[in-house]
């Protein structure tokens, strides 16, 4: 029988799920989920360490957590539940989850057109750039943030900005296989990167930008802060890797053509 | 009645803590086997309950155990590590994506905890053979500094991780007492009820080993096989608890200490009162951490500091 | 019963004890004379095993002491420090009560109420170790080795720190215990006097040496001893002919 | 020698250690403000080995007062909540950041971290003067609760937060020596240098309330005076250095033991050797985390531990 | 110099010190004695500050010693204590040196050398205070209340565990450094001869209360001495007329 009742443990989780069309069959999220526009009212769950009977009061046929989550998945075996778990760790694992997510909910179609569509946009994107040899360094942290020290956290290549970075013809100022490290002060400035990017979860007032381009004085010696090619992309979205990587996807190519020489 | 206080108090909670949760239960549909809150009160509750009783005792037990052995008011059953290589094994556990094993089973964490520990143990038993003359301040030091190593270990990990993955080493960090029927408990009770078991027959030994272990040795005391049979058994016990529900240190500190300062320190009644108060505070704790937040629970090892510390200063800074 | 042979012991290249035999008499009362230093205290604790020494042989009767377990050895041997350290916060009868350690609850021997009673702690037995006062502890220390049952018990200059009246009962009481529990004493002392007096046989340290080991009759005249401890003896002697050195 | 091998070492250190880290440097360039290699040798290599030489001296130093006035081998300069107060300090302007960021950004997560410590602080001298008859160790075991609080507080923190933002926090506390320019250190050494001067200055007090507090007294020692003042300078200093570096535990535990076992219990020795072993080792292990991964940086609290416990367990279990 | 004036005590409801009142005369040699448990120590631990009482007077000359901070005191006051914690491993030099905590290093009256080689400590000066034997470490601690340089000491106990010679010299030690230095002693002992002999005046303390002040001339009888210690005293002399209570 097909699946009614669905608990999602993640933002990109419900995000992808409200993107298919399948609010309807959600009757949990966690608390950094947004609620779904349609303005009904989804329980939730607690954050991203539920409470076990909380679930089950919900009485779900199937509960979707990110592949970390291994006790909530074991304790929901134990208990009877139907379980999935999801990766999204790069472009291709997030393209996969959209297959994962629509195969189970039985709205497969609207899945494989979810990924057709985001990577046709992403590459008619990309025809927009040409290569300019610019190294890009996208930083997850604010220096304005770590008092008198420099260890900005980087999203390198592997990373799924490093994937869209370099779909848009961009290139990576730092190569690892790790998808975030933190960056010792010699080594950003041995990349010395053109632009900078900042990403946040919440939106930056231009008072606060000022401050982190202030910040960055200190490391007059980067063509970035020399060129004043120090970027923002603060919204709420940037950070969740589900559907809504359409949205990031412009955001970069925005702050891409903008550098642009 | 100041006596039996605490036995009596963490009986109580044994029978009306499952009675209060996230959601309200009535009484007649725990006897329905159909019905869902039978399943909520005897397979989820009821077992956690139990987990919270057993846990709290053992680490009562343990704390009071370590804190005669080393002579030390800081010692508890994790400050020689144990706590620290279970949570590296997990730390490990959660990097390695085990391939090979596809039903995500919290047995193997539990293992990887375990395995943690027994490093940590047989690094200090074999310090504890090789050097025969070293008081037992120097193993306690030693200790102390492998744990150290393990929590630098930890962090390495944690540097190498994804923020999510981070994140979930510190959710385990903080402890549950999440459980799913009794099986869990069935694992570790070798490990708890014989270590309980060797606790309560060598009170009299930490009595003597409390004082001055000259004093010990002249009195019969066999010094080096009690100290090693005590170590092991809270070790075990320990490892045991923390890799089935985290590192909750607070207990094995504090309420030993507690009870010291209540009961006086003759480990023959020092024994029950710590396990019984021990075991109810956990409950409590625990209770308070289901029905307090509107939604989730919180961890177990927020509540425990933030109920007993108060209490603790209390008992501590009382005029006398 | 007890027998040292060739016991040597030296801390790196201090002699403390060098060479030290002797054996005891069942149920007899050897005194242990000798300066700060001599390193009696030392001999005690090779005897009841708390400091370990491969060379020598101890034995009690036929059986190895340095072989035995703590337990084993506790059940021969009592044992009453001259310095403890800081306590925990027992209560004298508690205190006391762990003493019986050794042995089960069915076989023990002495009542623990009777010895309380003839050391005169029961007005105390209430009372923490740490306030107790000097003579106090010693007196407490004193009666947990009575109670601990052993038939060989080792004094440390168990009465230093006695006031005169308490100092003759404890001597008295040790002379009772003797004959009364057939008990074996070994008790160091600087008191010489309570020695002579009470000693069936004076072993004397000095310098780590074993040099003098007889009765005590042989020191009465105050000679020996004077040269031993240099320092000069005066002899009186009380109405009933008693001697005493000062 | 044996005696100034320590200050030698630290000496060393101070003038080896920048010449080495992630990329190599040409002694010309360094003379040569043009040159990229001058910034990193005069702004970034020169003050963090300062910054990792005082850091590791004030800790050593720290640690080493603490052991004495406690007299409790596990005393360390965070064990009475310190480190606790700052990282709560820095969890909570983690998740509250965004709305007060402004000029003044850069040092307010000092300001945070260093107001945790104070709160601490107070509490700890609020017992102390309201309970004068309570001996240091009730002290010690208020701290250490005191400390519990702090951890549940970050957890349940860490339990409302965002994965990114849990993440934030775990690297916070693995501590990180990097800064660029001087005023860090600027800011701190009004913190520090009183507290080394202190400390110097009660050498003698140090040795006499190790030994024993009543005898301190009779000789005396102004008990609860010295005790506030130790108390105060310590914690003041690593809260200065907790709020720049992060919780750098290892060090102030380790290097006095290290120290006391080789030159012995007196102050008037072990306050120079902790002090110059304290700076030689936290430079060296600074340089071993610049240098030894091809990318990134170790955290410096890995390296202490890792570097330090074997010496550590070395030096108590050797041979005597 | 030293004032007492209304000491009482007493803790919970047991009373350990009731109204005693004495002065000390500057130069003088008092002997507080009394049966164990009279209070004896806890009489010393208040004068010297260690327990706090807001009600009584203790004056030392015209300054009260309970309103002076502990290196006021320390610098009027040294005390020797009954029994000692374990301490750290200092070396017994280094131990007697932090004697001298309350004086500036210029203001050192007293040569530490030469107060080694009075109590006998010269051959063991660098051995660490652990390894010592009960009567070095006596020898010790009263070497280290020399080296205070206070102008009054307080003794408890500090002949108990010495041997005969020690003993001696000890007492004649605290006689000629008191003439010599000008000290004051007041010293708690079970050594009645030691301090009938040596003692300008003698305090007696029994259950809690201090019943007899007077010279020691008074007491050579032994009457009185038999009634509070309850034992019977012989009182013996020696050839030159010398008495002992034995
Ligand atoms: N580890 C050591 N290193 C050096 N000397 C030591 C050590 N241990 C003990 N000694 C010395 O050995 C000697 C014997 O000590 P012991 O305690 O046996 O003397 P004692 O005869 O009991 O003296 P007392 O009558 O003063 O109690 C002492 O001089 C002591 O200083
Ligand atoms: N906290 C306490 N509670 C009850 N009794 C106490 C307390 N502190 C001390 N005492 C009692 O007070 C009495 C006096 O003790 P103190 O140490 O002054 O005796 P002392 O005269 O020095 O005896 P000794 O000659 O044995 O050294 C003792 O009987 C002791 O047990
Ligand atoms: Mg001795
Ligand atoms: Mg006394």
């Amino acid at each position: 029988e097909p699946i009614q009742r669905i608990i999602s443990l993640a933002p990109s989780i419900t995000d992808t799920l409200y993107t298919l069309g399948v609010e309807h069959k959600l009757v949990g999220i966690t608390s950094f989920c947004p609620q779904p526009k349609s303005g009904r009212k989804i329980v939730s769950v607690g954050n991203m360490n539920p409470s076990l009977e909380a679930l089950l009061v919900l009485k779900p046929d199937l509960v979707i957590t990110l592949h970390s989550d291994k006790r909530t998945l074991d304790n929901l075996k134990k208990a009877g539940v139907r379980t999935l778990s999801i990766r999204n760790q790069s472009l291709a694992s997030i393209y996969d989850s959209y297959i994962k997510l629509g195969g189970i909910c039985g709205v497969d179609k609207a899945a494989l057109k979810l990924r057709s569509q985001t990577k046709e946009k992403f590459a008619k994107l990309a025809t927009t750039h040409q290569d300019t040899q610019q190294k890009t360094l996208i930083l997850i942290s604010r220096l304005s943030s770590s008092p008198g020290k420099i260890a900005p956290w980087a999203a390198s290549n592997k990373s799924f900005y490093g994937e869209i970075l370099s779909g848009l013809k961009g290139h990576s100022a730092i190569t690892s296989d790790k998808c975030f490290y933190q960056l010792s002060a010699e080594e950003l400035i041995q990349s010395n990167p053109d632009i900078i990017i900042i990403l946040g979860p919440i939106a930056l007032s231009k008072k606060a930008q000022d401050a982190e381009i202030k910040a960055w004085q200190i490391l007059s010696s980067l063509s970035a802060v020399r060129k004043q090619e120090i970027h923002f992309i603060t919204n709420a979205h940037i950070m969740i890797p589900g559907p809504k990587i359409q949205e990031s996807m412009k955001d970069f190519s925005k702050v891409l053509q903008q550098a642009s020489p | 009645m100041k006596n039996s206080l605490p036995c009596i108090l963490s009986l109580i909670a044994l029978i009306f803590c499952p009675l209060y949760g996230f959601s309200e239960i009535d009484i007649e549909n725990i006897f329905n086997p159909q019905h869902q809150q039978y399943f909520i009160f005897w397979e989820l509750r009821m077992p956690r309950i139990i987990l919270c009783w057993i846990c709290g005792a053992g680490l009562a037990i343990g704390g009071m155990a370590f804190q005669a052995l080393f002579r030390n008011e800081l010692a508890s059953p994790f400050t020689l590590g144990i706590s620290g290589g279970a949570a590296l094994g997990v730390a490990i556990l959660t990097m390695v994506e085990i391939q090979i094993i596809n039903e995500y089973s919290s047995i193997i964490y539990s293992l990887a905890a375990f395995l943690g520990c027994l490093i940590a143990i047989s690094f200090i038993l074999l310090l504890h053979r090789l050097r025969p003359n070293s008081p037992i301040s120097d193993l306690l030091l030693g200790g102390v500094a492998l744990s150290f190593i393990f929590n630098s270990l930890i962090l390495f990990i944690q540097y190498m991780a994804r923020p999510d993955d981070i994140a979930r080493m510190v959710y385990w960090m903080m402890g549950s007492m999440q459980i799913v029927g009794y099986k869990p408990l069935l694992y570790i009770s070798p490990l708890i009820l014989p270590a309980i078991l060797i606790i309560y027959s060598l009170r009299k030994e930490l009595d003597l080993l409390f004082s001055c272990e000259q004093l010990a040795a002249t009195r019969g005391v066999q010094i080096r096989k009690n100290q090693r049979l005590i170590f092991l058994a809270v070790s075990l016990m320990s490892a045991g608890l923390v890799s089935l529900c985290g590192p909750i240190g607070f207990v094995g500190l504090v309420v030993p200490h507690i009870c010291r300062r209540i009961y006086g320190p003759g480990h023959k009644t020092l024994f029950w009162q710590s396990l019984f108060f021990g075991a109810f505070f956990l409950c409590f704790c625990d209770l308070l951490c289901r029905v307090l937040p509107s939604q989730g629970e919180l961890p177990i090892g927020i509540m425990t500091a933030l109920i007993g510390t108060p209490f603790f200063i209390y008992i501590i800074f009382k005029k006398r | 019963m007890l027998t040292v042979d060739k016991l040597s012991y030296s801390v790196g290249n201090k002699t403390i004890l060098a060479d030290i035999n002797f054996d005891l008499q069942h149920n007899s009362l050897t005194c242990i004379l000798g300066p700060n230093g001599a390193g009696k205290t030392s001999l005690l604790k090779q005897i009841c095993g708390l400091s370990k020494n491969k060379s020598a042989t101890i034995k009690f009767g036929d059986e190895d002491l340095l072989a035995m377990t703590e337990l084993q050895r506790a059940a021969l041997i009592a044992y009453v420090p001259q310095k403890t350290s800081s306590l925990p916060d027992f209560s004298v009868r508690e205190f006391i009560q762990q003493a019986s350690y050794c042995h089960s609850a069915k076989t023990l021997p002495i009542d623990l109420d009777a010895i309380l009673l003839t050391c005169e702690l029961k007005t105390i037995e209430k009372q923490s170790l740490s306030t107790l006062s000097g003579g106090e502890m010693q007196r407490v220390l004193f009666a947990s080795s009575l109670y601990q049952a052993s038939p060989l018990i080792l004094l440390d200059e168990v009465t230093a720190g006695l006031d005169p009246a308490h100092h003759d009962s404890i001597c008295q009481l040790i002379h009772k215990t003797k004959e009364l529990h057939k008990l074996t004493y070994l008790w160091v002392t600087h008191d010489i006097n309570a020695a002579l007096r009470y000693a069936d046989r004076i072993l004397i340290l000095k310098n780590s040496k074993l040099i003098f080991d007889d009765t005590p009759d042989a020191l009465k005249n105050g000679i020996l001893l004077s040269e031993i401890f240099e320092k000069e003896f005066k002899v009186l002697s009380d109405e009933q002919g008693q001697k005493y050195l000062i």
